[in-house]
């Protein structure tokens, strides 16, 4: 874990005003990065927004760390419109990661919306994956496609208003590939997005006895365990989404 | 170019710089330690403990505020056995930087069993952190001179340590809280804690917070704090750790100059924690710059 | 679409919606008349006068803090004299929207000599402004119970009006006091003042303002305000104008959630006098959407 | 005196990161504007800065009305980063403005810094006016010289630095001209500078008993007469900047 002062290679518009996909030349992050980190950033130097704001790891490449982020709020708003070139302060690689599998496991990744930036990390370091179920409100909320291409395998699309793949929820999909999967290996899931999808896919992996990792989040404050602000309630009593986490065993979270 | 001396002291603690970490805002050391050298800052306070392991209260536990963050932690916390076990070791044996523990009790005898706990501790000294809710329904000892008293007075007469006491901003004049403390046999002042508030989300006509209440700090409430401790600089001679709201070297000065004899960071760790390198250094420029090289000299300096 | 009805009552003065325009922040009218159309808002409160004219502090009378602003005007006034013969009938014949007068007075006397000039007028209420040093060296009436019961006691024999009490915020606990105020015969009360708050300049190494001592207001205070509405809330059943840092819709709901049955706006009309039109407007949106209609039964809603 | 949103014409940099030009469409505060008053500008609609912030009318052109400014803290760098048909909510035009000469009188404009913006929109107004004088830090803080081209009168410069025109300050330039106005007619000066300048300039206004109107800064909250909070001290009393002024005539001012 390091604060660095990273440069801006590039702050790309994804889609008007909402998706943008974020490069910055880090090299001692890039080399510490796990998939389902993140970095803690300060969208400027300004006392607003006040605090920093956390973003999972979408990508590495060589020096350069992505992030993919959605314009939220006044946060997310300044940070759209920064520039190249110029410097971002940056803490991280911050929390846990995913755990990755063992060969011998079926993966399966869901995205919601954003939620697909950490598990297109993930998917760089992962030999196969039979499924990868991306949701989002409409076609516009699917992204990151590209990003699995490497993995050859299916990728299954559903939007709220069935402008993309099935109307529907991404958890639907979930719900319709389980039981297709025939399989003697054990299956996990690892799942990004909002919290209603995390808290339904957890349902169905635990109906279906699947091992299921979740990417929690809660407001955080400084990212490094220290002031316990972002707790979340587990069954072994409340646990810090920065540092225990953000990445947690669905079967350990009082929905 | 003539050499910058930033020592300071609080009574018999002194600390190589004025900087004091905040108890609650770099949690038991360890979890800043890849960001913050200890060894680089003034002094520490722990983040309070007390008698028993607290689980804190429900989330959502902090929101971010007009340059403020609204937080009710809870004082979630790993109890003195742990602390004393596995975190106070640790802090004490790769440091050179004072250490002041900061304690809570429920009642007045879980003050006096923390201080049994610490006495034959290697610790710079004991912060008692008086704003736990104790006195009636809804006051804190902070809030109550008399409280402030009988808690200090019992707590002087079984440790010989330095004696923290940490003040509430939550009052009408915090002069004559702290002129109990200072009777009661108090050393050394810390203050602001935070201030009593509230966040309400207009969409779920629900407070923000799990806790409901919380406490609030950072910018916002620098000028109430400064205030503060110009107030109490007048009332008692005991060495002030100023705090509330400082997030750069400007902020620093001006806690120093009103009356503090060192300051404390909180919110601003979460947001920049390089500040304490970054205020050393703006303090020593400041201080060549004015040719006045001993920090000592600005404390309380305040021409009105 | 149903009618939405944004009325609301201030004990015996009713307003055609919750916007109170606060005492000092749009002067006696004239100054925004072109800007701010007087009929829209709920009601006003003219600048505090005093019985003589006050010039007011030595300047600079204002910084800008973080999310805040720290002003010490010093009550500067063109006294009751020119402001009964050139303000108030002005006020009175050009706009239908209640006028609340704010006074203050250096002693109880010149607060009934005061009163008695006023009770004659056309005037919605009269507003005690209670935070002016009196009690003491550095209290003030509203910082004391039994100084703000004997107060409101005492004026409340001497008229008939509506009478208001606007509480100061720097104090242990302001359900107290707005009980005594309450028991003393206050129809109705005004929260928060500005807090108690001082500005240093680290370059010189003085107060930034010319009164020293200066006024807190904005948004940074916001969630400290918002917690003394809910303590007076549960405290008194007297209606309740909300205040401090109210600067859109959302502020604005969450004062009335938490208890408010009007809401002041101070500060951000110098931001932007637009504001009472926005929010008319925002209350409204957010009413039909809520399906609520009534805003009425918004007001004190908060679940927790 | 009204709110406006007026649209963004141009916001030219006339010196890296220091001086800016900008041009807002707003035909009604143009038609109503007066050289010397100022209007009083949100910089964004954000938090922060908190207040809005004043800048004298520099120029009136048809629907347009042209601002000069410099960047002195985060509310003059945020406006320099606004861009070209962005809206700016604006109030205005504020302020008494300068009184105009009679006819039978000799104008001497003094300008200090940026506080040239306003004299500018003076000269625009004027028959005639023997002198200008203008002083700044370095050539590169001389500004607004063509704006003054109309008058056909003779501009003299001073620089700290020397670094162009007469090194020294412009009342030393003052000092030096009024003993040459060898005239029947009243003398009348305008300044409009920072305040060690303007006191400079009465004090020499007085010696020769020439009548001075000079343009004061205070910190200004808003700006149209109702908080007190723009106090400055006059021999009749405290007055408003914002609303009694910006111009005062030099000699009520206690210095
Ligand atoms: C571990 C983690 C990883 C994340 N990864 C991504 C990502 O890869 N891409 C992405 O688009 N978003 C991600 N988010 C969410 C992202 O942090 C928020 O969208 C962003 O902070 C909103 O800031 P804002 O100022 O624009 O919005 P605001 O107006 O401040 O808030 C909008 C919403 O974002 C939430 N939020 C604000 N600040 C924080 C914070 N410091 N921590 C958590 N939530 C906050 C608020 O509670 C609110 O619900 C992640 C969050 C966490 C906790
Ligand atoms: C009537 C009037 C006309 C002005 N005209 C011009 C002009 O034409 N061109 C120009 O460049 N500048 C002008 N100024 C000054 C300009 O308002 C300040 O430079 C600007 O407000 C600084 O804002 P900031 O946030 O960048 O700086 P800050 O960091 O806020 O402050 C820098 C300095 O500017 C002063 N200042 C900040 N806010 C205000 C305010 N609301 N009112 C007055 N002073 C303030 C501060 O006291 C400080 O000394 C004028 C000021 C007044 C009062
Ligand atoms: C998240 C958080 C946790 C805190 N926990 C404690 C604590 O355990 N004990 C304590 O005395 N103060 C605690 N504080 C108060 C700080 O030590 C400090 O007094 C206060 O935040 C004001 O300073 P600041 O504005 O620099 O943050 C906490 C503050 C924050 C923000
Ligand atoms: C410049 C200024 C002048 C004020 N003058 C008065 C006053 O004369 N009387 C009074 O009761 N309150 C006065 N106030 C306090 C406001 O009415 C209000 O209570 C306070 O500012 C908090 O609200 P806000 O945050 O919306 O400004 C003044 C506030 C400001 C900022
Ligand atoms: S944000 Fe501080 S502990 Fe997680
Ligand atoms: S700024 Fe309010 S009166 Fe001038």
């Amino acid at each position: 874990m390091l604060q660095v002062k990273a440069r801006i290679i590039e702050n790309k518009e994804l889609l008007p005003e909402t998706y943008y996909r974020l490069s910055l030349k880090t090299p001692p992050i890039a080399r510490l990065a796990k998939p389902g980190q993140f970095v803690h950033l300060r969208v400027n130097e300004k006392i607003f927004p006040l605090l920093r704001r956390p973003f999972s790891i979408h990508s590495v490449h060589k020096e350069n760390i992505q992030i993919l982020y959605k314009v939220t709020g006044a946060g997310t708003g300044i940070l759209s419109r920064r520039k190249k070139d110029e410097l971002l302060d940056v803490i991280g690689p911050l929390g846990n990661g995913y755990r990755l599998p063992d060969k011998r496991t079926k993966v399966i990744l869901v995205a919601g919306g954003a939620g697909v930036a950490s598990l297109c990390f993930l998917s760089q370091r992962l030999a196969s994956c039979p499924a990868v179920l991306i949701g989002g409100r409409s076609k516009r909320d699917i992204l990151g496609r590209d990003k699995f291409k490497r993995l050859k395998t299916k990728i299954k699309i559903s939007t709220e208003d069935g402008s993309l793949g099935k109307k529907g929820l991404v958890t639907d999909l979930l719900q319709e590939l389980l039981p297709t999967l025939h399989s003697p290996l054990p299956t996990v899931i690892y799942a990004c997005g909002p919290m209603k999808m995390l808290k339904e896919t957890a349902k169905i992996a635990e109906r279906h006895r699947a091992l299921c990792y979740v990417s929690l989040e809660e407001f955080i404050v400084c990212g490094v365990g220290a002031c316990q602000g972002c707790a979340v309630r587990t069954k072994n009593g409340y646990k810090r989404v920065c540092k225990d986490g953000p990445v947690f065993d669905s079967k350990e979270i009082i929905w | 170019m003539k050499k910058i001396n930033l020592k300071t002291n609080l009574g018999r603690i002194s600390l190589k710089n004025p900087i004091v970490l905040a108890s609650g805002c770099f949690g038991y050391g360890d979890e800043y330690k890849d960001l913050i050298s200890l060894d680089d800052v003034g002094a520490v306070v722990t983040k309070t403990i007390t008698l028993k392991p607290k689980a804190g209260n429900p989330p959502p536990r902090v929101v971010e505020t007009a340059s403020g963050i609204l937080n009710s932690i809870g004082l979630a916390n790993v109890g003195a056995e742990v602390f004393l076990k596995e975190k106070l070791p640790g802090l004490l044996k790769k440091f050179s930087t004072p250490v002041i523990v900061s304690i809570a009790g429920e009642t007045r005898d879980e003050y006096l069993k923390l201080i049994s706990l610490l006495n034959r501790k290697k610790i710079a000294g004991i912060e008692l952190n008086i704003s736990c809710p104790n006195v009636g329904k809804d006051l804190t000892i902070g809030q109550d001179e008399v409280e402030t008293f009988g808690l200090v007075k019992a707590v002087r007469k079984k440790t010989n340590l330095p004696l923290l006491v940490k003040l509430s901003p939550n009052v009408t004049d915090i002069g004559k809280i702290a002129k109990s403390a200072e009777k009661a046999g108090a050393d050394i002042l810390s203050l602001v804690n935070t201030f009593s508030a509230i966040g309400i989300d207009a969409e779920t006509g629900r407070a923000k917070l799990g806790g409901v209440l919380g406490g609030l700090s950072g910018p916002a409430i620098k000028p109430i704090a400064l205030r503060m401790v110009w107030q109490v600089r007048k009332t008692t001679s005991l060495p002030i750790i100023g705090m509330g709201g400082i997030a750069n070297t400007s902020d620093a000065l001006e806690f120093i100059i009103t009356g503090a004899n060192a300051i404390g960071l909180g919110s601003a760790i979460f947001i920049n924690p390089d500040l304490c390198r970054e205020i050393i250094a703006g303090l020593k420029r400041y201080l060549s710059r004015k040719r006045i090289y001993n920090l000592d000299k600005l404390v309380g300096s305040l021409i009105v």
